[in-house]
């Protein structure tokens, strides 16, 4: 098991450098200055400010300075924010978007895990097909389209929760429901799919066999053998909620991290962009990791050191 | 003997995308206290499907039983609703399946499914149910229970597991115990384990099996009254030794001489040709017409009646029919009854 | 130069309004919203008018901006002394404290100067508004960049003593009031600064204010919420009536206007056009005209472009009024021009606009005219022509209309629309890398010249090959000899932008946009400006709404 | 049981004539795999009405920029903005066709008698003036284009990706899995604004960058299979026939994967159009003229208070476009599915 | 018996898995026989203890970790090139357990019939080749109607049939089948074994018969290997070791099997067997001895005359 971490967290260091490694060289090819002002700024001008980001050295010695600073946790400063280190502009807005993707990701799963059990007890019912409907519904409108509408209408015009802003548990509700569609369709999805091949296994006839009733049937033995494959889909989604709520970040007026990415790519600014990057990889491969732990909670037949089945 | 489970006049068809499947075509039979009766057949001839009916856990969707009565106690268990065959399910009647890979929770720890049906149907604590689970484990022999109880089903070889389901249909002292081809999945060595245990078993409890199988090998072994089934309906019903050496039906000669014999001297073996019928067209006549070699021309018109051959044994062939020529069965059957004309 | 005050017709907050008894029972606090964080509060390094507006309200410099847009002395005391050659101005300052109690001295001026000037700070702004005004600062950059000695003190500023500061310019400059109010330059404290080091102005206690207001609250660049309260040692504190400002980032227009709805500001950010016609007529929305002007940059290295025909035939080529009026539907008008209307005001007292209205106007008859002969002259019948865009919707939206137009007033042309973000497009400016391009700008200090010095051959911003000796020589002029002249100098300009425009069609004019936001009508007194701070808030006053 | 009331005729007891080749017969008719899978598929009704469904956006897609007389960016400023109007329907008080738009007071105004315009714009026009019904399937014609293009380079790359991998295991595979890993490691918004930005916007670049990272979910699955086709017995078979690798996963391997493929895509298409949606959002969408339906919904939530039906109609049509495809997919799903085959 | 032909020699074969990981299965551990010509070897043992391996290995479809396979004197395990892997391949073929994932259900039955002629080119158009695969149906009692239908139209021994039908497509000598009848009903059982039979005398073929179902494993068999964990504990002609079986796994096996007479059922006793009787000796070396001419059993020297004697009687 130790052995099997260490050699885990290995690959995680690796992963991630190649992906510091990448990321820095696609920085090298996007076109764009990371200078707001460079229609105002003179050849000289420019060359000075080039000089203090070190923008006008050979790209194998910026390439070599970004990994010996990423070593030591340096991830450089930022260009739109001036002098302000990118660790800094990071580790403030990450909170606010992990909670807004974690609230999302528990109630988005959990609706649609509900969705999903529904709608394959009740195969191809009207019970089924409005949960595929719901589901499906929750993918093709654009998120923002529902916080735009959750806004006016549950906000302004019901007066129901706060219109925008972070700044208590009330004011989260309207942007994670609406950063929560998009669980929601994926885990409806995900658990109809699996409940239908679970709910024909033999060991659900054995459990009705036993005279477990519906509910026991769905929730004690079904469940979570169907969410074992749902849990390797939650992690990645986890992660682009976390990442993605950008635009809801936005509408809600959200000091999350997302939204300060995009911006950060628009305006070229790379060491934010390669931070986050690097950061949001970070996450990532700890996710993998957190969720191949999970596997082996949920499903016992699976030990870390064995990998899956 | 008093009946413990009637089955009468039971159809069930199941409807496909390419039509209406009749799974089961009018079976008959009761089970009696404390017997085994072992049904043997083809595949698909209806084994499983009727011991499902039973059970009611047929899926709801497709399947639908046309006609007939299941009698458990005297109660129709067809007429029952969700709720009381509940109960029934893992009290009164219990349920061993083929597979024991895969029959059982991959997620729940052994103990906890032998005591669910324990503190569901028998009010137990949690604490009581935990103590006959550990006993019922060592009941079908796993040794250390304590421990075993905490594991998952993937710790245990295919035998303990099987075992393990066996614990869990035994768990409330059943009065029926449905074992749908306990075996088939196992070795011989387990399996002949697996077979000794069910018989100390029931010799404990008293209950009565209804024993699915297609190796007439283990149905020696086993069964008191054995029926045959092909193309959804019971051709042959018997005591184990009337079936055996007293064969009536033409497939259950093919199926007792397409077995070779260990001390038996080798020549051809029988074989039964063709296929078996397609239950989505069922033969007008009887569906086993077509493959035998001894079919009339009634055969193929009407379906033969049960014929009475003793108080206990039945057979559904027109050559029982006092008008129908006298036919040779094959030597390997014939050898057979020789030997049980001989003990007789 | 006179600051316009096109805003104070709809403006419903007339300084006067508010009487002091409507004021005395309502709490003088002002919650608003703007659309972007304070990307920098040190003043030496902004760049951007989110940056000018705060450090203007917490900060001063010789000279600031009235409620009129005018520059009038404020550290300074009283007019500088100007010497013969119009080249140094010594001043006198006021006596006035930093918020630690330090008083301001002309070697906070010199410090902050020197340090702008620095390549080694690397500000943007410091090189690009001292450059070429303020002596040797062009040559401390030029030395900069290319790694060789340099030396700040060489910059033409001097503290005389802690109460007179001399500063010395390259040339005269017409509007150096307005370069003096500007927040680039600004005092510092050389002490403080310097013991801050990285920390300088990171957040609300590593700054020192001697504006209006001081930052209560600023957690930093990233902040998305800041409290502005009133500087008790403000030597005007008497004047400032607002106790409190709380501003928000909220970056969604419709999330802003919804957030006004709601009643939870007092005021927006700009609203997006698309939300400005749903409050037509509404007297929440506050209107007024940008010195802003949007144009297509025509690069005449191209060889069709180069022609004067095709280029007249572009600009006249597409319908403004359709445009400002149906599709951007915000107050925003047609451009035949390249210097704003509302924005400056000549020696006799009337708008630059005045003279020559409408140097190049939307005429699709003459547009295809012009084009036939250019394509002959060209050799050719048809052209297609790269059309770089910006990604923004709204950019997006006119890039269509205008590819359209042109496509149909033009027979024969095919424009290839490129929409690319902001910074992409900044690069391609750069290296000329366009045919066409959707272009705007806003002027960094109230003279024309901020407009008409952009397209002298070569000069910094030109970047579309637009050379016109005629036009460099009245410009040239414009900046040097005639800037004491300021009769010749205004009629220089307008000479030079009916060249540029009406005969050689150096440019095509789209729209001077309008700029519109929600204000609740009990916030009285709010002075907006048209370049650098984009409000102003010490003179604002809460009343009762009614 | 069996009574002998009535008396059978004798000559039914002689032997019948049994035609011994007929024992071999299959009395079923004979299905090929995806004829029987098109039997389940039909008798799926969601998944029936789904494909009728689909058959009909993709006609529209194809002819409703014809039908309507229309150019999808032909500009008419002073008809901007109208609401829609359908000749017909626009009597019919309670159907949003009558070009009827309620201002802020409440009030009801004829846009078309205001703006004096005899024309019907079926789905209305948008600020350019353009007509949108002719914009809405063109956009439908390229969020389908962009989805089935990405889907078929998705099902190219992934299909052979996943196939190579699962098929020759041990340290290609493990290779191959590292580097998808790494590739899902950066996350997909990432890679797919740096391919934007590296690449110009438009159509070619949002399909490469969608089938950069679109068909790792595709090679998993393939992948999957493939290790588990590769240990069946008919893949065995042809091996000790002397098979070649490539012949196996061409005859064997790929047409038993056609069903997780097409399924596989199923989803695909109604991420891409989504994908495709959102980058508009982010400005990183379409070129103009060109409108998907994404940036359609786009502009149109911008103007949703003032001019509602210019997001309503294109966000129906995407809704329309993605349940379809989820439900055809369940469908097939359980029509392909083998454990349902009887 | 001695001059028989042998066709196949396997000699200290052993195929291990995930050499060298936590999870290393020994397959088979070193097992060495041979297979005459002409003869039926049947090998049981129960699940797990390497009979497929043993199956699969000798055939390449696994690379062997140890020992020799050879063919008629030749190494198969040696073969590099294409034209004599190609040979190779004609020679040796493989019936399968179950008739469903045997053949590939998206293939027509002629197809799968025909895809050794053609990887082969044994047959030189399109008609010929059509035809081989009627004759070949007809070979396994099916029709020619049933060359155009797919795998999925069948019932398994039928499938069966079309897999044996498959692997007699290249005219080979010598077939594995890897429990070839398990899948399949009882009354269908027996079509097949006859019909490997009757193949068998027709064509002179070589048969390794695989499978745990002792009692058809008799009637088909000329000879018996047992198999325990890896190991070939007793190797005899069919008669001999259901008459003398001496090591004791074989004995436990042999009393497991139920056989189909209530009768005997009643009476029967069932032995255990328990590895630990043997109890070997450090260094004591145990092979594969020869107890009494043409009957091997795994067993030390010790072993060896105690299972003489034990015989005599
Ligand atoms: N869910 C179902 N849907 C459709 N047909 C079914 C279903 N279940 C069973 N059948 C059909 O019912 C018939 C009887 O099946 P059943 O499972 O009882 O056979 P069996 O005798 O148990 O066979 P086996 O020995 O293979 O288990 C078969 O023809 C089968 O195809
Ligand atoms: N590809 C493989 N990788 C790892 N282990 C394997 C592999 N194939 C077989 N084994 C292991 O090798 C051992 C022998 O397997 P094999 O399939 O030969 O047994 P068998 O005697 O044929 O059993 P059965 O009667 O169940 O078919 C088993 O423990 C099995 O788990
Ligand atoms: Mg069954
Ligand atoms: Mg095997």
């Amino acid at each position: 098991m130790a052995k099997y971490l260490l050699k885990r967290v290995l690959y995680m260091f690796l992963t991630l450098f190649i992906i510091a490694s990448l990321t820095f060289f696609l920085m090298k090819i996007i076109p764009g200055t990371p200078f707001a002002s460079a229609n105002k700024l003179g050849p000289a001008q420019m060359e000075i400010m080039k000089a203090k980001y070190g923008l006008d050295q050979p790209v194998p010695v910026q390439y070599a300075k970004y990994i010996g600073n990423l070593l030591q946790g340096d991830l450089g400063i930022s260009f739109q924010f001036n002098n302000t280190p990118v660790t800094d502009l990071m580790f403030k807005r990450l909170g606010p978007s992990m909670q807004l993707g974690a609230q999302a990701m528990l109630f988005g799963t959990i609706v649609g895990i509900l969705l999903g059990i529904f709608a394959a007890l009740r195969q191809n019912t009207w019970v089924d097909y409005s949960s595929t409907f719901v589901a499906v519904l929750g993918k093709s409108i654009p998120n923002f389209v529902f916080a735009g509408l959750l806004q006016y209408f549950v906000g302004v015009k019901l007066g129901w929760f706060p219109v925008l802003f972070w700044r208590g548990f009330e004011y989260t509700i309207l942007p994670t429901i609406a950063l929560s569609m998009l669980p929601i369709a994926i885990a409806a999805r995900f658990m109809r799919t699996e409940m239908i091949e679970v709910l024909g296994s033999d060991y659900i006839t054995l459990a009705k066999a036993k005279g477990a009733s519906f509910f026991e049937i769905a929730f004690k033995h079904a469940l979570r053998n169907a969410m074992i494959p749902l849990v390797t889909v939650l992690g990645p989604l986890a992660i682009s909620l976390m990442t993605g709520s950008l635009v809801i970040e936005k509408i809600f007026a959200i000091p999350g991290l997302g939204e300060q990415f995009v911006k950060s790519i628009t305006v070229n600014d790379y060491p934010v962009i390669m931070g986050t990057t690097v950061l949001f990889a970070a996450l990532f491969v700890v996710i993998i990791l957190v969720v191949d732990i999970l596997y082996g909670i949920i499903d016992p037949r699976i030990r870390l050191s064995g990998g899956k089945k | 003997m008093e009946n413990i489970l009637e089955v009468k006049d039971l159809n069930i068809s199941f409807h496909t995308f390419a039509g209406e499947v009749k799974a089961i075509r009018g079976v008959n039979f009761e089970l009696k206290k404390g017997e085994t009766l072992a049904i043997v057949g083809e595949s698909g001839s209806g084994k499983s499907v009727t011991t499902k009916a039973i059970m009611r856990l047929l899926p709801p969707g497709n399947s639908e039983i046309k006609q007939g009565e299941i009698l458990f106690e005297g109660k129709d268990l067809a007429k029952l609703t969700d709720k009381q065959m509940q109960k029934i399910r893992g009290q009164d009647i219990s349920m061993i399946f083929q597979d024991p890979m895969t029959s059982l929770n991959p997620t729940m720890t052994v103990g906890k499914q032998i005591m669910e049906p324990l503190i569901k149907h028998q009010n137990m604590s949690k604490t009581a149910a935990r103590e006959r689970a550990v006993q019922l484990l060592k009941l079908v022999g796993i040794p250390k229970p304590e421990l075993r109880i905490k594991q998952y089903p993937h710790q245990f070889s295919g035998g303990m597991r099987q075992r393990v389901v066996i614990a869990i249909a035994l768990a409330c002292n059943p009065k029926v115990l449905i074992a749908d081809e306990p075996t088939t999945a196992l070795d011989v060595t387990i399996q002949a384990q697996i077979l000794e245990l069910m018989k100390d078993l029931q010799k404990k409890i008293d209950t009565s099996i209804i024993f699915i199988t297609h190796d007439l090998g283990v149905v020696a072994n086993v069964a008191d009254r054995v029926a045959v089934m092909y193309g959804g309906k019971i051709v042959e019903i018997g005591t184990v030794d009337e079936v055996f050496y007293n064969p009536q039906h033409p497939y259950t000669w093919g199926l007792i001489s397409s077995m070779p014999s260990l001390d038996a001297k080798e020549e051809e073996l029988y074989a039964i040709p063709g296929t078996p019928p397609n239950l989505l067209y069922p033969p007008k006549g009887d569906a086993f017409a077509p493959r035998n070699e001894y079919a009339m021309q009634i055969d193929l018109e009407e379906q033969p009646p049960m014929f009475k051959v003793s108080d206990t044994h039945y057979a559904a062939t027109w050559l029982l029919h006092p008008d129908a020529p006298k036919v040779e069965p094959p030597e390997a059957v014939k050898s057979r009854m020789r030997k049980f004309m001989g003990t007789k | 130069n006179s600051g316009d005050d096109n805003a104070g017709d709809k403006e419903p907050a007339d300084k006067d309004d508010a009487t002091g008894e409507e004021v005395a029972n309502v709490p003088q606090e002002l919650n608003m919203l703007d659309s972007s964080e304070i990307p920098t509060m040190d003043s030496v390094l902004a760049e951007g008018s989110t940056s000018f507006t705060y450090i203007n309200n917490v900060g001063e410099g010789l000279y600031r901006l009235d409620q009129d847009h005018k520059p009038v002395p404020a550290l300074a005391e009283g007019e500088p002394e100007i010497s013969e050659d119009q080249k140094v101005y010594t001043f006198k300052l006021r006596d006035s404290k930093w918020s630690n109690g330090e008083p301001v001295t002309a070697h906070d001026f010199v410090f902050a100067w020197r340090r702008a000037i620095d390549p080694a700070t690397a500000s943007p702004y410091g090189p690009y508004m001292m450059g070429g005004k303020i002596k040797g600062a062009a040559e401390i950059t030029e030395a900069g960049a290319a790694k060789k000695e340099y030396n700040v003190e060489d910059l033409g500023v001097k503290a005389i003593d802690d109460k007179t500061l001399e500063v010395t310019l390259e040339k005269p400059v017409v509007y150096w009031e307005d370069l003096f109010a500007f927040p680039t330059f600004y005092p510092q404290n050389e002490k403080f600064v310097t013991e801050k080091g990285d920390a300088f102005a990171s957040n609300a206690e590593n700054l020192l204010y001697n504006g209006p207001f001081k930052m209560e609250k600023w957690e930093g660049t990233d902040a998305t919420e800041w409290v502005l309260v009133k500087n008790p040692d403000y030597h005007s504190a008497d004047d400032v009536t607002l106790e409190k400002i709380t501003v928000n980032v909220v970056k969604d227009s419709n999330s802003a206007v919804n957030a006004f709805e709601a009643g939870e500001t007092d005021m927006t950010g700009l609203l997006s056009s698309d939300i400005v016609p749903s409050y037509e007529g509404d007297e929440r929305m506050l209107t007024w005209m940008e010195p802003v002007v949007f144009w297509i940059k025509m690069n005449q290295k191209n060889e069709a472009l180069a022609n004067v025909n095709i280029r007249k035939a572009i600009a006249m080529g597409f319908n403004k009024e359709d445009l400002a009026k149906s599709i951007l539907n915000n107050g925003s008008i047609a451009a035949n021009f390249f210097v704003p209307k509302d924005f400056v005001t000549g020696p006799n007292g009337e708008d630059f606009r005045e003279k020559h209205g409408d140097l190049i106007v939307f005429n699709a008859e003459e547009a295809k005219k012009h084009w036939e002969t250019g394509l002959k002259e060209l050799g050719v019948d048809k052209l297609e022509i790269r059309y770089l865009g910006g990604d923004t919707e709204a950019a997006k939206k006119t890039d269509a209309y205008i590819k359209n137009q042109l496509e149909t007033n033009l027979p024969g042309l095919t424009v290839k629309l490129e929409s690319v973000p902001f910074a992409v497009r900044l690069e391609r400016d750069n290296a000329m890398d366009y045919d066409l391009q959707f272009a705007g700008w806003g002027p960094d200090y109230g003279n024309a010249l901020s407009f008409t010095d952009l397209w002298i051959t070569d000069g910094g911003s030109n970047r579309m090959g637009y050379s016109n000796s005629k036009y460099d020589e009245l410009i040239k002029a414009a900046q040097g000899e005639l800037a004491t002249d300021p009769e010749k100098n205004w009629e220089a300009q307008q000479e030079a932008e009916r060249i540029m425009l009406e005969e050689d069609a150096g440019l095509a004019p789209v729209y001077q946009r309008s700029a519109n936001i929600l204000l609740n009508p009990g916030v009285k007194g709010l002075a907006i400006y048209n370049y650098g701070p984009d409000y102003n808030f010490q003179w604002v006053k809460i009343t009762e709404a009614e | 049981m069996a009574d002998f009331e009535t008396k059978i005729p004798k000559d039914r007891f002689r032997p019948a004539e049994i035609d011994s080749a007929k024992s071999e017969e299959i009395n079923k008719p004979s299905l090929t795999f995806w004829q029987d899978a098109w039997m389940r598929v039909r008798k799926n009704k969601g998944a029936l009405v789904s494909l009728i469904v689909m058959g009909i956006v993709i006609i529209m897609a194809l002819v409703g920029p014809l039908v309507s007389g229309k150019e999808f960016d032909k500009q008419y400023v002073p008809h901007n903005n109208l609401p829609p109007k359908i000749q017909g329907l626009e009597n019919i008080s309670w159907l949003p066709f009558d070009g009827v738009k309620t201002n802020k007071a409440g009030k009801e105004i004829d846009m078309y008698e205001v703006k004096k315009v005899d024309e019907y714009y079926w789905f209305g026009t948008d600020a350019l003036g353009r007509d949108l019904f002719t914009r809405v399937w063109k956009g439908t014609q390229i969020s389908l284009y962009i989805a089935l293009l990405a889907a078929v380079i998705d099902m190219i790359i992934g299909v052979a990706y996943g196939a190579i991998s699962g098929y020759y295991g041990g340290r290609l595979d493990n290779v191959m899995q590292r580097i998808t890993e790494i590739l899902v490691g950066i996350p997909t918004m990432i890679v797919v604004i740096l391919m934007i930005l590296v690449l110009d916007p438009g159509i070619i670049s949002i399909t490469v960058a969608l089938t950069i990272t679109g068909w790792v979910g595709m090679a998993r699955v393939v992948r999957a299979q493939t290790l588990k086709l590769k240990e069946q017995e008919f893949v065995l078979a042809s091996k000790t026939l002397g098979n070649s690798d490539g012949k196996i996963i061409s005859k064997h391997l790929l047409p038993n994967l056609a069903g997780v493929i097409i399924i596989n895509t199923m989803f695909t298409i109604p991420n891409a159009v989504f994908f495709e949606a959102f980058l508009s959002f982010i400005g990183l969408g379409l070129q103009e003229p060109y409108a998907s339906l994404g940036t359609l919904i786009d502009e149109g939530f911008k103007v949703l208070r003032l001019h509602p039906h210019e997001m309503i109609i294109p966000a129906i049509v995407i809704s329309v476009i993605m349940i379809t495809f989820n439900m055809l997919a369940d469908g097939l799903r359980d029509a392909l599915d083998p454990k349902m085959r009887d | 018996m001695e001059n028989r032909e042998k066709l196949l020699e396997i000699k200290n074969l052993k195929q291990y898995f995930n050499m060298g990981q936590p999870n290393e299965v020994r397959a088979i551990d070193g097992i060495t026989f041979d297979i005459f010509k002409g003869e039926t070897l049947g090998l049981v043992g129960e699940s797990g203890c390497g009979k497929s391996t043993t199956g699969r290995t000798i055939i390449r479809l696994y690379e062997a970790t140890d020992g020799d396979v050879l063919y008629k004197g030749e190494n198969v395990h040696g073969k590099k090139n294409k034209k004599d892997l190609k040979k190779f391949n004609r020679s040796m073929q493989m019936i399968f357990q179950d008739p469903y994932a045997s053949l590939n259900p998206r293939m027509k039955v002629s197809d799968v019939i025909a895809e050794g002629i053609d990887i082969h080119g044994l047959a030189k158009s399109n008609k010929e080749r059509m035809e081989m695969v009627y004759e070949l149906l007809e070979t396994v009692g099916l029709n020619r109607e049933h060359a155009n239908r797919y795998p999925h139209e069948f019932s398994g021994g039928q499938r069966q049939r079309i897999g044996i039908a498959r692997a007699l497509a290249v005219q080979p000598e010598f077939i594995i089948a890897d429990e070839p009848i398990s899948a399949l009903d009882v009354s269908i059982q027996a079509q097949v074994v006859n019909l490997m039979r009757k193949l068998q005398r027709e064509k002179g073929l070589t048969y390794l018969f695989i499978a745990h179902d002792l009692s058809m494993v008799k009637y088909i068999s000329d000879r018996i290997g047992v198999m325990y964990f890896g190991k070939l504990v007793e190797l005899t002609t069919a008669e001999e070791l259901y008459k003398n079986p001496l090591h004791p796994y074989t004995q436990s096996l042999l009393s497991a099997i139920p056989l189909p007479d209530p009768e005997s059922e009643r009476t029967r006793r069932r032995k255990t067997y328990d590895p630990n009787v043997h109890q070997y000796a450090d260094g004591e070396e145990v092979k594969m001895r020869e107890v009494v001419p043409g009957h091997y059993v795994y067993c030390s020297e010790k072993e060896l005359k105690q299972y003489q004697q034990s015989y005599v009687k």
